[in-house]
């Protein structure tokens, strides 16, 4: 009992604290102008009519291809740790049929939603990532159903390599050009597409087609190492 | 208040409701029932929201938000029955 | 208001009502079968008539939000029957008041061969 | 009825997944229809094999005919379902009668059996728990027959003369 009445206490304490500090903070202000300078000169300099996608992917490109190998450097370190000799998965119960079917048919659909969500990043939420991961369940649902399934190694991890690569070659093309890494040329150069339409923002769609790939294909090489890993621990 | 912004009030009121059973259990099927139709009212919610706020870019987060849902539940029902 | 906001309101209503009757049924009903029973089926209903009410509501979103709602169409199914069969496979057993159970038999002759 | 060839079922999932690509756009700019129809032709190159069976015979308009006569009737079916559920969860004795019963089923097909499993969770008290072979295991909320005969008459066959022509099971 006066352990809780002390925690509550506690909590009150530290919310004054917060409450206090962030009382000072002049909410609805400017604190950064590079913020707004995004904002103002978006539409003209990229092209895509969603700010955050022309951020992540056109002003800190290079942030953004960081990421993707944050990510490449996670899943080889989780083949590293895991890697055996070929293990077979360990499902012992297979999935009902109704569950077996209804991801059959499934299957086309969660990857057309996948494609279509890293295609639209410059116009709506989402983007590589989001599409990216949604492909990679489509993956995973496949593998929750069927309890005999592996994915083909010799087909994903070329198309990985390859996505990755591609990144790399549009950046050292913008640098040949314009004369920085991931310069966008299509767009203030060639000035191709309207801003609003698919065709438009640039090498925005190209390269969050390529993160969409890389991610989807890295997220479905952990899935299968991690779930075929399991039949060691349990003996 | 507009029969939207009611229905707004309502499904927060579902979401709640659910949630009790999420709390009481009393087994692990119990509760995942319950976070499986809390996503979704979550779904429906989102939906929604894509109207009362005139953003129907809003929609794309209920499309990949049903999916996630979807997969998540599958996986806990497989893990359940040894599956996975 | 006119007339197509008139109907997805309405539907819009109806189907958080059936969010609310979902959740009641979540609470009442004395055992996980029974829960899943009254849960799914009011809630995926109501998904229909809130996606299908927005859908009206807006026509811009109609054919989106029918793609949400036939795609929960599908999915609520199976993951109710998803989670059910491992509910039963995990050895929850049936409510006390249950009369008849030919799953176990089943079940047992699968065991058998 | 064997299968139909690899092109019609290729077709078949590329017309699929571009009807739903439409919906999903919402818009007919020549971009996105391009884009569209370029995603489509990928994904079912990557997935015709486990989509479908029977291929363009599905579209057959006596199949369209029956699914769009299907759609009242589940809908009907699903709206009845909801009211037995008020009734239930609202009625203050809680009147439920619960059990697992088992049906058999003419159906052959994956799909159909899917479909058929599906409306049957979404439909009056009954929610189906497992398929083996040709039978269906349903918890039924209000027991009316335990036997196999009976269940199967009062649960299973008012779809079943629908799916069995949708999902090529007519002969």
């Amino acid at each position: 009992m006066v352990k809780r009445i002390l925690a509550i206490i506690f909590i009150l304490v530290i919310g004054f604290w917060i409450a206090n500090a962030l009382a000072k903070v002049p909410f609805g202000e400017d604190k950064m102008l590079v913020g707004k300078y995004y904002l103002e000169n978006v539409k003209e300099q990229t092209g895509a009519i969603n700010a955050v996608t022309a951020v992540v992917v056109n002003y800190r490109g290079f942030d953004t291809l960081g990421e993707v190998t944050v990510l490449f450097i996670a899943s080889t370190g989780v083949a590293a740790l895991l890697w055996r000799r070929r293990e077979e998965r360990s499902a012992e119960v297979d999935g009902s049929l109704i569950l077996k079917t209804g991801s059959r048919v499934l299957l086309p659909f969660i990857m057309l939603f996948g494609a279509y969500i890293f295609i639209h990043g410059h116009l709506t939420p989402g983007g590589g990532f989001p599409g990216g991961a949604t492909i990679a369940t489509a993956f995973l649902m496949i593998y929750l159903a069927y309890k005999e399934y592996e994915i083909d190694h010799n087909l994903f991890e070329p198309l990985e390599g390859l996505s990755g690569v591609s990144y790399v070659a549009v950046g050292l093309i913008g640098l040949a050009i314009g004369g920085y890494f991931l310069f966008d040329w299509i767009w203030q150069i060639w000035e191709v597409g309207d801003i609003g339409r698919l065709l438009s923002a640039g090498f925005i769609p190209i390269i969050y087609t390529i993160i969409g790939i890389k991610v989807g294909t890295e997220l479905t090489g952990i899935i299968d190492r991690m779930i075929k890993e399991s039949k060691e621990v349990e003996g | 208040m507009t029969i939207i912004e009611v229905s707004l009030v309502l499904i927060a009121i579902a979401t709640v409701l659910s949630m009790y059973r999420v709390f009481r259990g009393p087994t692990t099927v119990d509760r995942i029932i319950a976070i499986d139709i809390m996503t979704t009212i979550t779904t429906g919610l989102m939906v929604l929201f894509a109207l009362y706020y005139k953003r129907a870019i809003f929609l794309d987060v209920a499309l990949v938000y049903a999916v996630l849902a979807f997969l998540g539940v599958i996986a806990f029902a497989r893990y359940l029955e040894g599956g996975l | 208001m006119t007339i197509n906001e008139a109907i997805g309101a309405f539907l819009i209503f109806t189907g958080s009502l059936f969010y609310v009757l979902s959740s009641l049924g979540l609470i009442r009903m004395p055992d996980v079968y029974n829960r899943m029973q009254t849960a799914t089926k009011s809630a995926t209903l109501a998904s229909l008539g809130v996606m299908i009410g927005v859908g009206i509501y807006s026509p811009c979103c109609f054919p989106k939000a029918l793609v949400i709602a036939l795609f929960l169409l599908l999915t609520n199914p199976i993951s109710a029957h998803a989670l059910i069969r491992a509910a039963y496979r995990s050895g929850i057993p049936l409510w006390e008041g249950s009369i008849v159970d030919k799953y176990k038999e089943a079940l047992k002759e699968e065991g058998e061969q | 009825m064997g299968e139909a060839s690899k092109v019609s079922r290729y077709l078949y999932t590329v017309i699929i997944l571009f009807v739903i690509w439409l919906f999903l756009t919402n818009s007919l700019d020549p971009q996105e229809l391009t884009m569209g129809f370029v995603l489509s032709l990928i994904i079912a190159a990557l997935t015709y094999q486990v989509f479908t069976k029977y291929g363009l015979s599905n579209l057959h308009p006596k199949r369209i005919l029956y699914t769009v006569a299907y759609i009242p009737y589940f809908l009907w079916a699903m709206i009845m379902a909801n009211l037995d559920v008020a009734y239930r969860v609202l009625h203050p004795k809680r009147p439920i009668n619960p059990g697992i019963v088992e049906i058999k089923t003419n159906l052959t097909n994956d799909i159909a059996k899917l479909v058929l499993a599906n409306s049957i969770t979404l439909t009056p008290g009954t929610m189906s728990v497992d398929v083996k072979g040709d039978r269906l295991y349903i918890h039924w909320i209000d027991v009316k027959d335990p036997s196999l005969e009976g269940a199967s008459k009062h649960i299973g066959k008012p779809f079943e003369k629908f799916l069995r022509v949708i999902f090529h099971d007519d002969n």
